[in-house]
């Protein structure tokens, strides 16, 4: 399995292991851990809960993997997001990809990464000494995205 | 005639509702005509207004405004994402 | 200590997390495992041994964490390269960079392992069916390196 | 005017030794120079000869042909290197 949307911690050197494990063509694992910071537009962050589209969640991360390993000859990835209510300091998602040689497993692995955030459908309301309040999206994941080539998000009414 | 409608996140709270269950009225064709109607709901429903940030998925996947509604369609709305 | 040159194993996953460990202002951690594959220019491995210049591996590593650092904002870099004699499946390098936000992170963990393979002073000796043989400087490295706009390696009396 | 030359992986193995003290003659000033004094040796150091796919390094950093030579340095030779 590939993709997991859950609220559990997970263990990054396990999964990096996995991506390998028994694989001897594998010479190269790229991955990414993204954690809650504790700041974030200038704001003391105390806790955020991250919302997620269950069944949308899922299908569009498998198709965010399909898509990278359509574009690069890749021999594992696994994607790992979490939901729910979250610290400064804990993981939220983990994007690994392993592959004969390190360009396609960086190029993939930060591929899925922009494109997980711009297109996956999750929303974090932060709890800040203000009160909780909803992310904007930021402008440079959009173009972090549209580096790729491909069409960006549609926006129905834009 | 009848669809699904998911709100997620700020415009949710904005709404006041998570999902309705939606009878598709004559002319109400595409994502973007279901947009518009439920925008002409008035008060709270004008931050479905074109020209607001606002984002669809048709059967969990994006959708632009021109694809087409149809009967057991699960429509969503909501804002750009935030996740990673 | 952001630099081990060493015959053991390590750890990636404790790696991973001493990059965040205490650091809230650490939103990415990017890393990248290499690992000896079982086959190298079409002939099967079964085992190398990388030798290395001591003194000056450890040097040269941190001169390239240390570029890495003025180069991007970072909050943490670790490298970690082993020698001794390792067979396929065995971790060989470990990269990992913690930073405030992805794109500086993936970049300079993608720089610190294209600049490792050009001017870290290890050498593999392969031992195939054939015997053991020293692996060529693969040219694809070079031209990697090459893309970060700095100078390539000198080359004396080329 | 003593200095040690090391020799690495494949280098080391074709001349025959990982390293030596060496005496500086009059007019090696160079990398360049030791190296094409010590290719002048003939027979196995021709491995050492100007067109050969050979690095240098003084005192354990990368160096050029250019880079000067003086007394106590560590001068090393080797092939390109293969790493990560």
């Amino acid at each position: 399995m590939s993709v997991s949307v859950q609220q559990a911690d997970f263990d990054v050197g396990a999964e990096i292991a996995a991506l390998s494990q028994g694989r001897l063509e594998v010479g190269a694992v790229a991955s990414f851990v993204g954690l809650v910071r504790d700041v974030s537009g200038g704001a003391e962050v105390a806790a955020m809960t991250l919302e997620h589209y269950p069944g949308m969640t899922e299908r569009s991360l498998e198709d965010i993997v399909g898509e990278a390993r359509r574009r690069w000859q890749l021999d594992g990835v696994r994607v790992i997001h979490r939901y729910g209510r979250l610290e400064p300091g804990d993981r939220i998602v983990f994007v690994g990809v392993a592959g004969a040689h390190r360009g396609e497993a960086f190029a993939a692995c930060e591929f899925v990464m922009d494109y997980l955030k711009t297109r996956a459908p999750f929303w974090k309301l932060e709890e800040t000494p203000d009160g909780a309040h909803w992310v904007d999206a930021r402008d440079s994941d959009d173009s972090a995205a549209a580096r790729w080539g491909t069409e960006s998000e549609p926006r129905p009414g834009d | 005639m009848n669809i699904k409608i998911l709100y997620f996140a700020s415009l949710r709270d904005t709404v006041g509702r998570a999902e309705e269950s939606f009878v598709l009225p004559s002319g109400v064709a595409t994502v973007g005509d279901l947009r518009a109607f439920l925008a002409d709901r008035g008060d709270k429903w004008d931050a479905l207004a074109e020209g607001r940030n606002v984002r669809a998925a048709r059967n969990q996947r994006m959708a632009n405004p021109a694809d087409p509604v149809g009967p057991g369609d699960e429509i969503a709305f909501f804002p750009p994402v935030t996740g990673g």
